[in-house]
């Protein structure tokens, strides 16, 4: 049993690590999320060319076949500058296509997506509906094409999405339809949130046509492959928040260690010094979840649903009160638009939801322990 | 132990209602409220004008400078009403409940005579210029300069989280006049005009994004020894006078603000769905809503017990310690429990107008601002439980 | 508005302090804990004697007709001293009786409760019942009489009792029927339990004889007569969980003063000083919150049920934090059995219960908020 | 990075599992646990021998010394089987994980000689005498003295929290040697037969009302200067290994522990209704539940994670002070959730036999026992953050 990350593991992280802190500085950060798309295409493509975008995908489709921890270490030092743009997006949508089991349509779309050339978004949300929901957004057939009419929400990054994954309902079966953007019918609106680094959309289809060749999959299959791209989200999530956790908390040793009240370092009284202690203790504790996640994911180990649920839930209330005892420690300053700690502290609440909150994962947890269905 | 307002509590709410019923006006519009526009700060000061020709400006005052002599608790139905009439922000409030009691304390006839009575009409909006950057919740620590030069003081130094500063008329300044002397008492107090040359500032946006607070930066500004309020180098006890009045009458419209956040939360339970059940019937959100009203409640009682305290003693105790804990961690978790309860599309800017975003992230402020909460446990500690001091 | 209590109001509070603290010393709490009914029968006619059992009720049974503010003095005072004995029980029962409307029994058993000749409680909890459940413990009718079959649990002080009022079901309605400690059928078991200062039982009846004229109210009238006795209960309850919480305050805050570590006052730390700041907060909210609810049930305000429930969730959440603390603050001694915090400690954990523990009060406040059924 | 046991450690652990399968005695009737009788005493020294008999006593020793030189995880494999296995406490624990690598580390040849054996085959008890009435978690300010008297010290003072001292064959004593030096430099350990004349015990009784803990006094007890431990007024140095060594491979039983306790609430909340409805089935409950299972899984991996640190570097680091809170905070937040979860009758003696009410009163002491919560936050400030000393 050995926790340690291995040789290439750690030669990995050290390179994500060098070059996030390169191409990705806090000044960065902040000229993007003052953009509509909060998207950098250059920064993009070069992401795409280290193979970070779906790493965990088969060699085939031009991934790197590595992994769930690998992508963990890049989600986390992503979260590390608090990555503005698609990734999490890419991700899952590249996640969901190798899942579905549909090799025409991967072939087709995954190499593109993988080497960063065709963004790609997934919609699953709708106004009232849950991660675990059943969407409502219906399709209806027409000959041999489908139409699909609705509203998705909270779509990560569709504003410069070329290709979205729609979850849609046919009777009792779910669907995955593949949109063009551009495909007539479809509106994309930004939706201003509060994580100005990564941005989402409501769109609306308007009896939108749908060729059946562009149906990634339907029925289990297509359940499937969801449930799944769901779990690795999840994995690449906590991770992030991982990384964010570690950001703030050296953020906050640093500051407490020289800011003075009192004639002294605030980092010598024990009502600062034990919310740093907490903090510490949150930021280890997640980060043993999400890695366990990521490896017995990889793994295939019997309890690895329980263990995303587990890295989800606690990463989540984690990071949330991190965040709340770093502004805290900071003082007035951590409370600024300045500072950067604000938008750490909303790309933490953001991610509480993404992929479903606490409670969400919590059920999950209790409906595994307690088999009452 | 009697709860129910007296008669006369109860004729000063009445005869206020009435006149709030017909003189409110119509709210600003939300998704417009740019602190910083001339319209708004217009809407604002037609707003303070109408109360005091309503004879309701500075309702706690004594009666010979103006105001009603209200007691506290009447100054605390006053704050409860206004908040509940939905009226607008008071501009002057920085000027009614801190500036203006406190020259009635220990400023001179000459003083009282120049700035009183324009505090009341709202022509002269006042800011407060305690905090700066290095000094956080050891106020005392200021470093703000004056020097004395002929008949004038000359200031350097900056300020910070000043509200109002943006487009206020004066400030009520704390310097250091002794540098030598222990850090408590070499401060002195001073009646700034925010037009003398030399003042400049500048906003200061907060995590939300919004401003509402402001930098303010003073280079070689000449003030005029007689705008000194109190004695030379004894402003930290001018500096108690006005934090002690800070947060007296405050609570009574921090909770109704808070109450009116709680109903606009239970409004929205019982209209939406998740899955198609009504959050409302979530046996989940029931137990975090019943949190929220009782903690909610709990604030209300703790307030009420310590205004019925302040009307007989007429000195802010130590209970202000425990509500301001009370409303700041309430705030928090409030917030928090809202967003919960509410799901993912809580995150959106759209939803609700971004109030709960917004509430989640001003809230943050709460347990900083004002005497953080360590300052607020180790004050119980200290003061109230006569712990040793633990630095 | 005014919260100080009244001249009169604090002369009973203060002639209840003296008393307690001439009557009811520690090594006393200890000694009757050690017993298998912590009862004093002389200590008992002594608190009758005062007119302290069932102070709100009417003098024509020999109560004094106080106000439930003077029902929360006692008990915040014997909350003080963590009183043994059946105050709770007789509150409980006399309320109970008074409320029912049964002029007869009433003037029969009431006066004989007040002047503490007569020793009663209520039979409500049973096996898998809730504070809200309706009883399962069923009445057969046998001519002019009944019959009581069952099991009821959880019985306060029933080891003395006298007399048991059994809440029982009659098909669709409830039913109050007095039933004697020494009528045939009835067997009382003491069942140990976490708070050894006030004794639970067991009680099973055997197809027990109730006469018909032995029934205290059936139907609406017995309903409604159950749930104004377990509100007045309740804030019996949460006024005792005050005194507690004020007596485990004063201790704590003595000990810190003059204990030391590190050649300093534990009370110089501030991991220290911020628990007991807490503390102090606590309790003093609390006091707000079970005196508001005296007040505002005594006058009839319409919140006066939530303010009930409100006062119990607070007292009980408030009292376990606070005695969490008290013992943290403490150190090793606290959790000691030589320690007077553990009769304390533990009394608070039996009161979180009673009457209905905070999820329990939660959900009342949510449904009064919420008009869901 | 690779989270499943090694070869040698499956294999180390199946071999364990079937001597296991066939040795653990059957338990000691749960109500029948009074800890100071010489029955139970007896039967858990049986148990002892039959480990040593079998050749799993001391697993973490060197084999010189008659261990099975076992790895940090092998330990840890080791203690996890042993409670899943339900085995009876080990009566020799103080000796095998405190005192024996203690002298394996500090002892000269003639203790290792006379002591060593005697832990492993259990004929040897021993308990620590470490904690003192008004020490608490300044260990280091002990005030137990010997004072060297010929061939001899004489020790006069007291110990508290001494598990096992009622039945203990010996002791392992810090005391203070030289009163002027600072106090962590005065400090000396002994050997102690607790047969000598002038050692008394009494039980100390906790909260719930059960002993396990001890109170040692000490009157005038002549201690050999061979039964010395280290060097004279070096004892702080042996303390620490000692403490150090305390909690090392501690985690994976209490993980066990609680495992096995949150696996009853499990069957209990599938089991039990409230009001007709099924426990299982309530939403609250269902969180709690998870909450908890969260919360231990956290537990388990943190401690693999250190575990698998400290089986490459060897030595005990500052995880420690995280798994300590760890393990405190849940043990106390688990048994509040089971009560609430359970309701009402969780209250009464007969209740699951008690269970949860000792657990709920037992956990109250863990986070003071063994370093405070307190003590664990200040190691991680500042020994591993590198933030100023607050005291």
């Amino acid at each position: 049993m050995d926790y340690d990350l291995s040789k290439p593991q750690k030669l990995l992280q050290e390179s994500v690590r060098t070059f996030c802190k390169r191409k990705c500085s806090p000044e960065r950060v902040r000229e993007l999320m003052a953009t509509d798309t909060a998207f950098d295409e250059e920064l993009w493509s070069e992401i795409a060319d280290q193979g970070w975008i779906g790493p965990h995908l088969p060699e085939a489709y031009e991934g790197l076949e590595l992994s769930l921890v690998e992508l963990a270490i890049i989600a986390e030092e992503f979260g590390r500058v608090c990555m503005p743009g698609p990734f999490i997006a890419a991700n899952w949508a590249a996640t969901l296509i190798a899942e579905s089991g549909n090799a025409e349509l991967a072939e087709k779309y995954l190499p593109s997506i993988i080497e960063g050339e065709l963004k790609a978004t997934v919609a699953l949300l709708e106004q009232g509906s849950s991660w675990a929901g059943e969407p409502q957004l219906t399709v209806t057939r027409d000959g041999n094409n489908y139409k699909l009419s609705g509203i998705k929400e909270l779509v990560l990054d569709a504003a410069i999405a070329d290709l979205i994954i729609v979850v849609a309902r046919d009777g009792d079966d779910t669907c995955l339809m593949m949109v063009k953007a551009t495909d007539s019918g479809v509106e994309i609106t930004p939706t201003p949130s509060i994580d100005a680094t990564r941005k989402l959309c409501r769109i609306s289809f308007d009896a939108v046509t749908v060729p059946s060749e562009q149906v990634l999959a339907t029925g289990e299959s297509a359940d499937k492959a969801l449930r799944k791209s769901l779990q690795i989200g999840a994995i690449a999530v906590s991770a992030e928040l991982v990384g964010i956790m570690q950001w703030t908390l050296d953020a906050t040793v640093e500051y407490v260690k020289t800011r003075k009240q009192f004639d002294q370092p605030v980092g010598s009284f024990q009502a600062v010094q034990h919310q740093c202690a907490e903090m510490y203790l949150l930021t280890e504790s997640s980060r043993a979840a999400a890695y366990y996640a990521a490896w017995a994911s990889s793994e295939n180990e019997p309890d690895a649903a329980r263990s995303i649920s587990i890295a989800k839930t606690w990463c989540s209330d984690s990071a949330r009160k991190l965040g709340n005892h770093a502004v805290q420690c900071h003082g007035g300053i951590g409370f600024t638009w300045e500072h950067d700690l604000q938008f750490y502290y909303k790309r933490s609440k953001a991610n509480e939801f993404l992929f479903g909150d606490p409670t969400f994962h919590r059920e999950q947890i209790a409906e595994m322990a307690l088999c009452t269905t | 132990m009697d709860l129910n307002l007296t008669l006369e509590e109860q004729e000063f709410r009445d005869s206020l209602r009435s006149w709030l019923a017909e003189h409110v006006p119509e709210p600003w519009p939300e998704d417009d409220r740019d602190e910083t526009s001339l319209q708004y700060w217009n809407y604002l000061r037609a707003w303070q004008k109408k109360l005091f020709d309503g004879g309701w400006a500075g309702v706690s005052w004594p009666s010979e400078y103006g105001g009603r002599g209200a007691t506290p608790i009447q100054s605390s139905i006053f704050l409860a009403e206004i908040a509940r009439a939905g009226a607008p922000q008071s501009v002057g409030i920085i000027g009614e409940s801190l500036v203006g009691p406190t020259i009635i304390a220990v400023g001179n006839n000459e003083q009282k005579e120049r700035f009183l009575p324009g505090i009341l009409s709202g022509e002269c909006i006042w800011c407060q210029g305690f905090s700066e950057p290095n000094a956080g919740s050891d106020v005392a620590s200021l470093v703000t300069r004056a020097v004395r030069d002929g008949d004038d003081f000359i200031v350097n130094g900056q300020k910070t989280w000043t509200s109002f500063a943006n487009l206020a008329d004066w400030c009520l300044l704390l310097v250091r006049t002794d540098t030598e002397a222990p850090k408590h008492k070499g401060i002195t107090c001073l009646l700034v005009d925010m037009k003398s040359e030399g003042v400049s500032v500048s906003p200061l946006r907060q995590m939300s994004g919004n401003s509402g607070f402001n930098e303010v930066f003073f280079s070689d500004v000449r003030v005029p020894v007689e705008n000194q309020l109190g004695e030379l180098n004894r402003g930290w006890g001018v500096a108690i006078t006005v934090l002690m009045n800070e947060r007296a009458n405050l609570g009574s419209s921090l909770y109704v603000e808070l109450q009116l956040s709680l109903e606009a939360l239970i409004a929205s339970v019982k209209k939406l769905t998740r899955d198609g059940q009504r959050l409302a019937d979530d046996p989940l959100n029931r137990q975090k809503i019943a949190q929220a009203i009782t903690e909610l409640e709990i604030y209300r009682l703790s307030n009420d017990r310590s205004l019925s305290r302040l009307n007989k003693n007429a000195i802010p105790g130590s209970e202000d310690s425990i509500l301001k804990l009370l409303w700041s961690e309430y705030s928090q978790r409030f917030a928090q429990s809202a967003m919960e309860i509410l799901g993912d599309s809580v995150q959106l800017n759209d939803f609700d107008n971004g109030t709960w975003i917004y509430r989640y992230l001003r809230s943050r402020g709460s347990t900083i601002e004002g005497g953080t909460s360590e300052i607020q446990r180790n004050i119980i500690a200290e003061r109230v439980l006569g712990l040793p001091k633990s630095y």
